[in-house]
């Protein structure tokens, strides 16, 4: 049924759409055609990333590393064990949480380089990408990414297979996972303390007396000092 | 000086000096109206501040900065505190300029201008924002100081828009392949997240008025897109874009962040409701209690799936309950704001907040947490929230259970 | 300059350089987060401010500033856009040096800090505040040219603090003799005003809280009373006394001012209720609307006496009526806003918006007020408010009836 | 029956309850002892009001006149004419309005002068006060108000007898004056304009188009330039 504010706005012209619609899907719709190698890639990564992401992608300068974590068995099984509870490995990398390499095609197109996002051409996007999955091991140096064989290294990412979909928590009439009663009295509690701030974190977010009203039922403790006994 | 001691003493017999002396202020003439045509806050509250917690995102661009939840009141959220998360900086952006377009699997497709957008059907609703991260620093041990750290990126504001499902009306959605929307911001990170058909025709807004004026640069001025109940970075600002679709899109923010690491490796993608919680605010972690007796023990509770229902007390680290006083309104997916009596005989106290919603569901603790999910998985921690008052009158942070 | 305009005739065809040259704020990085520990509205927004009426007042230290209702959504009112109302000027006191004082025909009487109020059992709730000579210079003829100057004097906020009934419950008050209380400020005019005792002990609040934060400077940092549904004078600002007693006291702003001139020449003395009230806000005088078409007509409607049951539109000078949206939450003695679509059809229309009460009470037109108060009682002017559109998409203040 | 906050706050001592109980109600409850002549008011109003008020009262500068409007028959009836319907007298001055002494003692006590409220001592208030009076004709110029006498001065206001209370606007339950009813179709109005902003008026606000925001379903009316006809 038409409405009375129907009118209102326009039509998008191809043009519009074509400036403004630039994601990228899983199943690539949305990428657009072209190809870059990892030669190229590495000379965009040097110039216009390396200084954020370490010339490795290894650096934890501004964020988590991107690169690292992943093993030739990942890229066969499709699940990284690094992620699996029990692990060493220090750091979750972005290759080690990925699934979708069209997330990481988006992304870089999208978003980067961080201070001067959406500066890339195509070809550089498919470039920068193709090095940073050969330094993950998933693609080989000589290797030229591209609209035609994205699908083909999809198949090779890491973590593939690493993620679960629990609608519950997708959904708002969903079912929580976790399960408390509203148990009144004498309820089962050890009613003990099992973690308390460390000492070093006591000032660690500035002077908590300075981040309290200086009226009220309380005060904000003195946290240059350590507490009263 | 004992003479001087001995008035002093008298004085102070005969009662406070600040009622005996009567102030300036009782004797002046004060600051004329429209001294400040937009108000700010007394000069006494400056402690009150939004602030970044050190060494938790390494630049200021791509960080957060926490609501000081230790003392505020009631449920909405001073504009001018509500808790900030950008992912590449925020912007003040000339709203004549800004355009929303609506496209994909739609009959039509659509541009509006903020002229247009202002001129359709509104809504004004109260709702709460928590981002999918708040918490999250102590899913494993305690690790923060007080509640503005623990708890303080979560907000609420009465927020003014158009329904997305009226926009969506407006392009004619193909109701058969329509599964998924995309919201996408206008800022650098043109932020980008999936939700469900489902939702997008339920009661998200697309909004410029929040706590009744335009929304603040910080918080997405002039558009951003309002998902009731679902994780912050769901409520894209800037908001430029939305795309009706059939898959989801797993972009970065989906695909990489705000997805939970459960024990066996695995990632729980597209997680995004942000399931019952709560928290004492007064008295809080890092707070001293100023002397024993009488206390109004406050706190908020909120739940993405509905309202709140009821909010118990604990003052014995969880062994013993009582129901707290809601204040009205108690709103769908807002803030519900609790209070309730509290004697502090000054011996060492354990509090606690324990929230249940409309569908029944019970606030967990932090262990029934981790038997389902670990420690690992980052977001959507919703634990009931200790805090230890140690015979000092300081309040601690800690985990009891 | 042929090429050139040819070139932009094209470029406007394939679409909207908003759209197609991506802006700055899409193509680099923004502001770091608590850039502002307290945020501000955007630049743009620098056109709503609170402002004085010319000519009202003599001297700006006793002094109205109005809120712009004319660019406001929902019901809260940002609080640095609420209105203010000094008699001898605002200040910013120190509010560990501020105290409250409560005596009179009690058991025991009693002083209070800041610290010991706020550990007191409090209670959030929303509520308006309206002076009691809003839209007064509209008693007699049309004098205004927009809704902040004829409607700007109320606002809408989440108040916390004390009931007064536990204040007075804790002094024993005499529940024989006591029949009213005074309620005074700490400024230079020391602000006294008469409240019923069946008044104080419903709803009254002894507040600190506002919006989440502490009450602005302006409006009585550090503890205002809160009257709902009475006139805001009796809103005591900087509260530093309640004495109880059993007669009124007949104080200057209840002797002087806030008295209502009858016809007959006798003054209605403690006439505080504001009754029920409505205005549309958009359009309203002095804005222009930019096209034909739909618009979202939204307002405001209120009452001192309990809820908002029902806000009726007209488009045609009160002929016909139609029944607007009401936003929820709408609560006892708050603002509720309501919406209503309206399609323009470019010819000159007359917007009306009327309001009902739960108790059944009816907003008034102007001739009706006029027939049993005449024009000259200053206060509590609740009348119908129209908007003449003309041709041109310009909206007048007028009267019609 | 006693609750767990009892014990907050404290009794107020009897020198607080005498530093801030300064209200004087119409019984002339709380009235301090005291006098002050007329002669004594004069010099304090020359010095320390008439810079505001006027040296008669009658100054508009900073608010209505405080005297003037009232007559010596109004001070038999305790009515004052000049405020029933078609008088010509401009203003309506405090002498005209008040009706209780008390309130002028209270106020001038409280809050006078203006810019240095609560200095004046006692006897000042009283001989201001009667200052007022006698420009008001209500007392002699030999006149000395005192606590004594105020309740004779009382029987004098000339507005004494002007208050009406009508209750119902003064509890919440009360039942409005004015009705109306909620017609829907075809309601009785003339729809005509009987009333609308005077030329004038136009831009004696500023310039509206700067009071709207740049953006929304309308702008602000440029008010600098006549209405578009
Ligand atoms: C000026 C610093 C800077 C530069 C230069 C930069 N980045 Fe980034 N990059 C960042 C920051 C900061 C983030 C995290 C943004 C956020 O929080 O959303 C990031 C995130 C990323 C991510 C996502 C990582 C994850 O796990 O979320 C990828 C992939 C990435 N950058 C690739 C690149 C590429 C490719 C380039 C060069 C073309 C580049 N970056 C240049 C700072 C930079
Ligand atoms: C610096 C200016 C100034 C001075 C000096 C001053 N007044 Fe006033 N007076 C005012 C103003 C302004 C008001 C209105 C205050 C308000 O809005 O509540 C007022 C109000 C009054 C009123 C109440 C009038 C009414 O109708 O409400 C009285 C009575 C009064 N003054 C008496 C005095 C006396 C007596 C003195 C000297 C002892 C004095 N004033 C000195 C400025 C002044
Ligand atoms: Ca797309
Ligand atoms: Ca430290
Ligand atoms: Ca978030
Ligand atoms: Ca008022
Ligand atoms: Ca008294
Ligand atoms: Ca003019
Ligand atoms: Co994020
Ligand atoms: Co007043």
């Amino acid at each position: 049924q038409s409405k009375p504010w129907d009118h209102i706005g326009r039509e998008a012209t191809p043009a519009e759409i074509k400036a403004w619609d630039i994601d990228v899907r899983p199943d690539f719709k949305g990428l657009p055609k072209g190809s870059g190698s990892v030669a190229l890639g590495e000379k965009v990564w040097e110039a216009q990333c390396a200084s954020c992401h370490g010339s490795f992608g290894e650096s934890n300068e501004v964020f988590t590393p991107i690169v690292g974590g992943t093993t030739k068995a990942d890229i066969e099984t499709g699940r990284v064990k690094n992620l699996v509870l029990g692990s060493n490995f220090p750091q979750r990398t972005t290759l080690m949480k990925v699934a979708t390499v069209s997330t990481l095609w988006d992304y870089i197109n999208r978003a980067m380089p961080w201070n001067a996002p959406k500066t890339l051409k195509t070809d550089e996007v498919y470039g920068v990408l193709a090095y940073i999955l050969n330094m993950g091991d998933i693609v080989p140096a000589d290797f030229t990414l591209s609209d035609q064989n994205i699908a083909e290294v999809q198949k090779r990412m890491p973590n593939r297979n690493g993620m679960a979909f629990h609608e519950p928590l997708w959904k708002a009439d969903g079912k929580g996972d976790v399960k408390n009663v509203a148990c009144m009295k004498d309820c089962p509690t050890e009613a003990q303390v099992r973690s308390s701030l460390p000492d070093f974190a006591r000032d660690a977010h500035g002077n908590i007396l300075e981040q309290n009203r200086v009226v009220g039922p309380v005060r904000g403790a003195d946290t240059t000092k350590p507490p009263v006994k | 000086a004992i003479a001087a001691g001995q008035a002093t003493r008298a004085r102070a017999a005969e009662g406070d000096p600040a009622i005996l002396e009567l102030p300036e202020h009782t004797r002046g003439l004060g600051r004329p109206v429209a001294e400040r045509p937009y108000g700010l806050p007394s000069q006494w509250e400056a402690n009150l501040q939004r602030r970044e917690s050190p060494g938790l995102t390494r630049v200021p661009q791509a960080s957060v900065s926490f609501t000081p939840l230790q003392g505020l009141f009631g449920i909405i959220t001073p504009s001018g505190l509500h808790f900030e998360r950008h992912h590449q900086g925020w912007w003040d952006i000339d709203p004549s300029k800004h355009r929303l377009m609506v496209h994909g699997l739609v009959k039509r497709s659509r541009v509006f201008t903020m002229d247009e957008l202002m001129r359709l059907p509104s809504v004004s609703r109260i709702h709460f924002i928590e981002c999918g991260a708040n918490s999250a620093p102590e899913w494993g041990n305690v690790a923060l100081p007080t509640v503005q750290y623990t708890h303080g990126m979560v907000s609420c504001s009465e927020f003014t828009g158009v329904l997305l499902s009226t926009l969506l009306d407006m392009c004619g959605i193909d109701r058969k392949t329509a599964k998924f929307v995309l919201a996408e911001g206008a800022d650098g990170s043109s932020m980008t997240r999936t939700i469900a058909i489902e939702r997008a025709l339920d009661d998200c807004i697309v909004a410029w008025g929040m706590n009744g004026e335009m929304l603040r640069p910080e918080n997405g001025y002039p558009l951003r897109l309002v998902v009731p109940g679902v994780q912050g970075v769901s409520w894209v600002k800037y908001l430029r874009r939305i795309e009706v679709g059939d898959q989801k899109w797993a972009t970065k923010d989906e695909a990489v962040h705000y997805i939970d690491l459960m024990p066996d490796g695995t990632h729980r993608q597209y997680t995004g409701i942000q399931e019952c919680k709560s928290v004492i605010t007064t008295p809080s972690g890092g707070q001293m209690l100023l002397d024993k007796g009488f206390y109004n023990v406050s706190g908020l509770a909120w739940s993405g799936r509905g309202r709140i229902q009821r909010v118990d007390v604990s003052v014995d680290g969880g062994r013993n309950w009582r129901t707290a006083r809601l204040e009205g309104p108690v709103l769908d997916k807002a803030l519900a704001r609790f209070n309730i009596d509290w004697v502090w005989d000054g011996k060492p106290a354990i509090l606690q907040s324990r929230a249940i919603d409309s569908t029944g569901y019970v606030q967990p603790k932090i262990n029934q947490l981790r038997a389902v999910r670990g420690t690992r998985s980052i977001y959507h921690q919703n634990a009931i929230q200790s805090w230890r008052v140690a015979e000092s009158g300081e309040v601690f942070n800690v985990q009891v259970y």
